[in-house]
């Protein structure tokens, strides 16, 4: 039962070890640790029972218990894709980097003990089931981050790791805030303080002060992103960031803000979500529009990339913010797609601007003549990144498009479409203008070295293998949507949840078989009329996990149900 | 007698440390204070302190001071300038040490606290103090922060050594210390010296080296040589 | 005699110290004017030890002792070295820490 | 073999081509590339074959129906979808079209892109193009037809800018790519909202349940979904506003042009109105839409078509306008015609196109028709083809075009009121039609020989000395990217003339298999698809032979009217072009109007494209640095600088200002607590 620390702590593991070994084989040592964790994570996934209990191969200690803090990790439908995603980033960027002159840099001991500390503080970000456990490994993953940057940036990396260290630090401490606030609030007068996730779910935060646990919450979230306006860090990170650092801080770190969301901010803080939802969606809107259009003119082409990934969060953030199961669910779809296309995106442009000597893409330009494979790559991954109908992406965006009509409004979803359209543009841009049309003035187009065509091929096939078998993955993602949002809906209105329920079929098997146990519930606790079916519904079908009395929004205990039926 | 030897004593360690503090002789002040630990061992043994009378004597009086003694003989004791570089400073020290020695002691006298104003318990027993109890109390009760001060004082004596030794032909121009933050980052890198351009990203680009302590490399593509510790650029 | 008598030449001493430390340009008289602070910690502790008939506290000040033994070791290590690579003995001197 | 497994055969194979040409293109050098994709899409035309006879097996009530699922594609909070194909008549025709088409467009590809650096790559693509082609036709939900939808516009988009190196070619691709991403984005909105009503996006479950959903009389819903979703039928269309990409999109190689912008892709708009007929049939606001911009397409494309002097664009816009007929048709509840017309257009504009290519070969390159001329003699088999299809596309008894056509615009007209004014469009469009057409015959084929045509009648064929981009007049290499040096013109290569003589014959007698009241078999076997229709008309028939009687007429009236202005020789050999340039000048504003092309391109991009990149630069110039970076992130900066700043005043680098601060601490705090006390 002790699989989740080792996944987790393995890369921490080999990243000492690195330290240890004499600095020429430092690399080697970090890819085969980069490789083993992955094949770990892939055994867990595989092992995963999409049907089974909500939390999976639960490792449960106490950690500071003085503050009720514990080391509980736990394997869901929410963060099952994203953990073998990060661990698919990291090995993609190890190997990269373990490839690049980063590999042999006389630091370079220090690259690969500090993405191997990442990795594990991402895999701890992701696996935490407590609320502080999550909050501390979400600060410590942003800190090799800045190493990395600092140290092995270009242009005014310094600055640009300021930039960075102050805007998430500002958004980490909010959070910190909101997170013990939420842990003390929660619990009863007389109970110890617990900072366990479904426990707080249980107990339930006042609803006087969700609004601003919200905001906390979402701003540090939405500045991990990063979403407009608070952006301001994203152009000089990016640009000063080494590309392979790059893929996975874009690829997956960003994908822990989208988590942070569906896991904490959503669930436990279910009226604050339901009174603040539209700052965020208006945010996400936005972002969509403001980044494709930004994306379409700027000529450097890891900006391109900066800015579209602005927008995809954009899209994933209406997905998670319609509060449907399918919005979630694609978004969830979604970050993986995204952290996936991003992967390979840099990693062509990485291999442009090795052919140019920029990043310009007024420099480029047919580069595919004398690379056809790489083109064809490229053009894979530029299909996933405008999300073209037949890849995941498309899939992950009709959900999060249906989600928004239904779940937001039909206004929200046909202008955040309008981002689709940008992103044909801004996408078949970067490519036309690297790798077609006539060869520019400073490239010189050379077919990919044999390891930069096999490490482009990875992302590639999994973006068709993506795209061939979406299912997969938001099979798991379902369920676990469903329960993330399900109360949050409850407090926008009953009938949401209602809704939600009457989609899912599992959900409403449930329901059947719960419906005469807490029948009486909504009469007995007052709710009345409609809000009495809506009681009977959705309390019976969240039976096997966590109520929802839709009068009040906040999940209800099960045995509290039985006894006001009783009553 | 108590109460005689007592304003005696007391009123010399006054004395002898506003001496220590005062006199601009470095030598005189030193003296001055051996004038003042001797008074205070006197307290001591009016407080039944016997053992702790004898160590303050032989640690400081004996020990202490002849380091003190020694170091300020080595270092050449010149007086202090009249007028400090701060006198604003030095008047606002004096008005805050008058304040804290006057709050203090009305803190510790008018606490409330009924037995300062008594002397303590009258039957107090023999071996109040003696060399036996503490010896005992420091191998039962206090045996780990014992063990922790004598550890200290080994700590201190290397320390003290490594730090005051000559390295002229010790330590060679090529050889470096790493230090263990090395590990993490190479010197300086991140810190507020590179972020105001002390230490040059681009070795191609003009340099300007405020001071030659921290001498890291440049962290970027420089082919500089690699990060040196402080102690070493002092030089 | 009284603990409060004792407890005041402490408080006394304590101020005397603290003034010297603020005042003194010389590192080596700071040194000491530090020892004269832990002095009247040693008093105070010492004194109360008295009041309440209690050996633990002699235990205390024979601590404070090895805590300033230990101090003033590094400390005049640190002044030998000082003196060895600059010329000037002044703590007004060492401004590394100038922001 | 039941009709399903052949058709995911079917389905299958030309992706299998696409693959092992595309992973072996360094292995399949030369004709043997050629030879596999033509050879995996013959393939998959005799597996349509067998579907096809399968189906005909069966009874003809209910069994012809077939969907056959492979597995769950995405299953989720209300949306279920299965990788699943919808086997019926309707799909079966569509798949003969596609497959048999592009059998012999590969077949004509193999002879025509001969030499060209990139051939193994353009069958790969062209083999990717007919896989998604068939994903769309086969689709048996929504969301897998906008897979297909998508799919064929990343492979129009591909093939569009094959010769990747043509500025103008890239262009031209992005902007068919993005036009197609708008209509992909109103196809998604339109299943989004339709998913809202019905629950399903399964073809067969909407169908079923769309009287029970909406009702008889429809709703505003189904109606707002059936604009979006027309919305992508026009992009892929190119009806009327969203059709400038496709006279640019003759960029591409000419068998692209023939397949996918003539006889395939483009048509899948009025496809897709025919397979969602029992929802239109719900919406007659829908419908009106429809119908209406389909006319209007066809007959602005008609009047652009009249003056553009680029071979290719001219066919381009007779494909709109033919586009505009088909959508009026299916609009207007006449399904089966539109799938007649579809696939008799996609037999003589294919012909029409592959004959084009013949004579831009015999050009070397060469596109503009006032540069050509008198070719009659040269190329006597091109011109046979010209004329067939021209015949064809003019309507011109007993040719194909006739019969669909007139059978189009009788559907219509049997609507009744209004309707009739389409019609009256509909017989003025075949008119322009005639005109347009045979201006391009006329002034290719008559008149003096240009020297090109001289050097071929003497059994050479013309080779530029320098190869220019024929739309900019850049000078290009014949590298990859570029167009390759050889040409083989449709006289000489068998395989040209194999394609081509096969598809001269469909576009003579393709007319056979809707004679009205007479032959019908293809209306028999659509019939179980659109029995539910209530206005599967039986056409009156004196409606019907008035069309037959006015639609020929306007053909060959505007036949004549061409001949006259184009043809007639004045003086010996001389063509006059003084009927011509004299009506350009008395009507010079209409004339500029068609030039222009009613300045579609012009309103698109100030109104869109101008704004939007308007926007990006100013927030990425303007926006990005002043309030991004200057007021939000220079505002906290300069907070958190001048905070800095004044704690870094304390941090003087005196030990003694230290011990200062650290003993008034103290003295402040031992106060407090007195004070406290």
């Amino acid at each position: 039962m002790y699989h989740l620390s080792v996944l987790l702590w393995l890369p921490a593991a080999f990243a000492v070890l690195g330290l240890l070994v004499p600095s020429r084989t430092t690399r080697w040592v970090a890819v085969v640790g980069a490789l083993l964790t992955l094949a770990l994570s892939v055994v867990l996934v595989l092992d995963f029972e999409a049907t089974g209990p909500a939390l999976q191969h639960v490792t449960d200690a106490t950690w500071i218990s003085a503050l009720g803090v514990r080391y509980e990790l736990a394997l869901t439908g929410l963060n099952m894709w994203l953990a073998l995603l990060a661990t698919v980033g990291f090995a993609f960027s190890i190997v990269w980097a373990a490839m690049t002159p980063l590999g042999v840099d006389r630091r370079a001991k220090h690259v690969f003990f500090h993405l191997g500390i990442a990795q594990s503080a991402v895999l701890g970000a992701l696996l935490a089931q407590d609320l502080i456990l999550f909050v501390a490994f979400f600060d410590l993953m942003l800190i090799p981050f800045f190493f990395l940057t600092a140290q092995f940036g270009n242009g005014d990396r310094v600055p640009a790791t300021i930039k960075m260290i102050v805007y998430t630090l500002v958004g980490s401490l909010l959070m910190l805030v909101a997170a013990i606030a939420v842990g003390v609030l929660a619990t009863p007068p007389g109970a110890e303080v617990s900072y366990n996730i479904q426990e707080i779910a249980q107990r339930g935060v006042p609803e006087g002060s969700q609004g601003w646990l919200f905001a906390c919450f979402a701003a540090a979230f939405l500045v991990k992103m990063p979403q407009f306006p608070i952006h301001g860090w994203l152009a000089d990170g990016y640009k000063a960031m080494p590309l392979p650092v790059l893929a996975v801080f874009s690829g997956v770190l960003s994908k822990v803000a989208v988590y942070g969301f569906l896991q904490i901010a959503i669930p436990l803080l279910p009226q604050g979500t339901a009174d603040l939802r539209w700052v965020v969606l208006i945010i996400a809107v936005v972002s969509i529009l403001y980044a494709s259009t930004v994306a379409l003119t700027t000529f450097n082409a890891r900006m391109v990339l900066a800015y579209s990934s602005v927008a995809q969060l954009g899209f994933i953030t209406l997905g998670v913010m319609s509060l449907r199961p399918d919005g979630a669910a694609g978004a969830l779809l979604q970050s993986v797609n995204h952290g996936v296309a991003v992967f390979g995106a840099f990693l062509a442009v990485a291999i442009l601007g090795h052919r140019t000597g920029s990043e310009d893409l007024r420099d480029m330009g047919g580069a595919a003549t004398k690379a056809p494979v790489f083109a064809v790559l490229f053009v894979v991954v530029t299909y996933a990144v405008l999300a073209m109908p037949g890849t995941a992406n498309f899939v992950g965006e009709f959900l999060i498009l249906r989600g928004t009509w239904e779940g937001s409004a039909p206004a929200l979803a046909i202008v955040a479409s309008i981002g689709v359209a940008l992103a044909a543009v801004y996408a078949l841009r970067l490519f036309i203008r690297s790798s077609h049309n006539r060869v520019g003035p400073v490239i010189q187009p050379r077919e990919g070295a044999r390891w930069e065509l096999a490490l482009l091929a990875v992302p590639v096939l999994l973006i068709i293998a993506l795209a061939v078998h979406p299912q997969q993955t938001v099979e798991a993602a379902d369920q676990a949507a469903t329960r993330s949002v399900l109360s949050a809906a409850a407090a926008v209105s009953p009938d949401r949840a209602r809704d939600i329920l009457a989609d899912d079929p599992s959900a409403q098997a449930a329901a059947e078989a719960a419906q005469s146990a807490a029948g009486g519930t909504g009469a007995a606790g007052g709710a009345g009329g409609a809000g009495a079916a809506g009681g009977a519904d959705a309390s019976g079908a969240a039976g096997a996990e966590t109520a929802i009395d839709p009068a009040t929004g906040q999940p209800v205990d099960q045995t509290a149900q039985t006894e006001g039926a009783g009553r | 007698m108590d109460e005689i030897l007592f304003f005696v004593a007391g009123i010399a360690a006054i004395v002898a440390a506003a001496g220590t503090v005062l006199l601009r002789n470095p030598f005189y002040a030193v003296l001055s204070l051996v004038v003042h630990l001797l008074s205070l061992s006197l307290l001591f043994l009016l407080l039944y302190a016997q053992f702790v009378a004898v160590v303050q004597v032989m640690v400081y009086v004996g020990a202490v001071m002849v380091l003190y003694v020694f170091v300020n003989a080595y270092v050449g004791g010149s007086e202090e300038p009249r007028g400090g570089s701060a006198p604003t400073l030095k008047m606002f020290s004096y008005a805050i040490a008058v304040t804290l020695a006057v709050t203090i002691g009305i803190a510790v006298l008018g606490t409330g606290l009924k037995a300062i104003d008594g002397a303590g318990p009258e039957n107090i027993p023999a071996s109040f103090g003696s060399p036996a109890n503490i010896g005992e109390l420091l191998l039962t009760k206090f045996l780990l922060p014992f063990e922790a001060a004598s550890f200290l004082l080994l700590v201190a004596a290397i320390g003290a050594v490594v730090l005051a030794r000559r390295r002229r032909g010790v330590l060679t121009g090529e050889e470096r210390i790493v230090s263990a933050m090395d590990v993490l980052a190479p010197a300086g890198t991140g810190s507020m010296r590179e972020g105001v351009g002390a230490i040059n990203p681009n070795p191609g680009a003009r340099s300007v080296r405020i001071a030659p302590s921290t001498g890291a490399g440049a962290p970027g593509e420089s082919a500089d040589p690699p990060a040196r510790d402080t102690t070493e650029g002092t030089r | 005699m009284s603990t409060g008598w004792y407890l005041a030449v402490s408080a006394i001493v304590f101020a005397i110290g603290a003034g010297g430390v603020t005042t003194r340009r010389n590192p080596l008289l700071v040194l000491v004017c530090l020892e004269l602070m832990l002095n009247a910690g040693n008093l105070a502790i010492v004194a109360f030890a008295r009041m309440h008939g209690a050996t633990e506290g002699h235990v205390f000040a024979l601590v404070v002792m090895v805590v300033a033994a230990a101090e003033v070791v590094v400390g005049l290590g640190i002044v030998v070295a000082l003196y060895r690579n600059r010329v000037a003995v002044d703590v007004d001197e060492l401004r590394e820490l100038h922001g | 073999m039941s009709p399903a497994e052949a058709a995911w055969i079917v389905l299958l194979l030309p992706l299998l081509g696409a693959v092992v040409l595309g992973l072996g293109f360094r292995v399949w050098r030369g004709i043997t590339a050629g030879i596999i994709g033509t050879a995996a899409v013959g393939l998959a035309f005799v597996f349509t074959l067998i579907t096809l006879f399968g189906l005909l097996g069966r009874d003809e009530e209910g069994t012809r129906q077939i969907a056959s699922s492979l597995y769950d594609y995405v299953s989720v909070g209300g949306v279920d979808v299965k990788m699943e194909i919808l086997v019926d008549p309707l799909s079966v025709v569509m798949l003969l079209v596609v497959t048999g088409v592009s059998t012999l467009i590969h077949l004509y590809s193999i002879a025509y892109m001969r030499g060209d650096a990139g051939y193994t790559r353009f069958f790969a693509y062209l083999n990717f193009f007919v896989f998604s082609m068939l994903v769309l036709v086969l689709a048996g939900n929504f969301v897998l037809l906008i897979v297909g939808w998508g799919f064929v516009g990343a492979a129009s988009y591909m093939l569009i800018s094959f010769w990747y190196r043509r500025t103008s070619a890239t262009k031209a691709g992005i902007k068919a790519f993005v036009i197609n991403v708008v209509g992909d984005v109103g196809l998604v909105l339109g299943v989004i909202l339709l998913l809202k009503e019905t629950n399903s996006v399964d073809f067969l479950d909407t169908f079923h349940s769309a009287k029970e959903t909406f009702g008889e009389d429809g709703s505003g819903s189904l109606t707002a979904a059936l604009l979006l979703i027309m919305v992508g039928a026009f992009a892929k269309s190119a009806q009327m506003p969203l059709h400038t990409w496709l006279p640019d999109a003759m960029e591409g190689p000419t068998p692209v042009s023939s397949l996918i912008h003539a006889a395939t892709m483009v048509t899948a708009g009025v496809y897709l109105i025919a397979r969602l007929h029992p929802l239109m049939e719900l919406s007659p606001t829908a419908q009106t839409v429809g119908a209406i911009i389909g006319c209007a397409t066809l007959l602005v494309a008609g009047t652009i078509g009249l003056v553009q002097t680029d071979l290719k664009r001219v066919i381009a816009y007779s494909t709109m306008s033919q586009i505009g007929y088909m959508i009026m048709g299916v609009s207007a509840g006449a399904y089966v015609a539109g799938m007649f017309h579809l696939m008799t257009h996609a037999f003589f504009k294919a012909l029409l196109f592959m004959a084009a290519g013949s004579l831009i070969s015999a050009m070397a390159g060469e596109q503009n028709m006032n540069k050509m001329g008198g070719f009659r003699k040269a190329m006597p088999f091109t011109f046979l083809a010209f004329v067939i299809g021209g015949l064809a596309l003019s309507g011109i008894p007993p040719f194909s075009g006739f019969f669909s056509k007139d059978e189009i615009l009788a559907g219509v007209a049997s609507e009744g009121g209004w309707h009739w004014i389409l019609w009256g469009a509909g017989i003025f469009g075949a008119f322009l039609t005639a005109v347009y057409t045979w201006r391009m015959i006329f002034r290719a084929f008559w008149g003096p020989p240009v020297p090109e045509a001289k050097e071929l009648e003497e059994g050479h064929l013309h080779h530029a000395a320098e190869h220019r981009n024929p739309a900019t007049g850049e000078i290009e290499d014949t590298g990859v990217g570029f167009p390759g040096p050889e040409h083989h013109i449709a006289e000489r290569a068998p395989a040209m003339r194999m394609a081509m003589s096969v598809l001269a014959v469909l576009a003579v007698v393709g007319g056979i298999l809707g004679i009205p009241h007479v032959f019908t078999p293809l209306e028999h076997f659509l019939e179980p698809v659109f029995e539910e229709a209530h206005a599967l008309h039986h056409v009156d028939t004196s409606i019907t032979v008035l069309g037959l009687i006015v639609g020929s007429l306007a053909g060959i009236a505007g036949i004549a009217v061409a001949y006259v202005i184009w043809a007639k020789p004045t003086t010996r050999g001389e063509a006059s072009t003084a009927i011509s340039s004299g009506w350009q000048r008395r009507f010079a504003p209409v004339h500029r109007l068609f030039v222009n092309k009613w300045y579609f391109d012009e309103i698109i991009d100030l109104l869109i494209v101008r704004p939007v990149r308007g926007f990006g630069r100013w927030a990425h110039d303007g926006f990005e640095r002043l309030v991004i970076g200057g007021a939000i992130v220079g505002g906290t900066t300069g907070a958190v600088r001048g905070a800095s700043a004044v704690v870094r005043r304390l941090q003087s680098g005196y030990l003694r200002t230290y011990s200062a601060v650290v003993l008034t601490g103290a003295a402040v705090l031992v106060i407090y607590f007195l004070t406290q006390s």
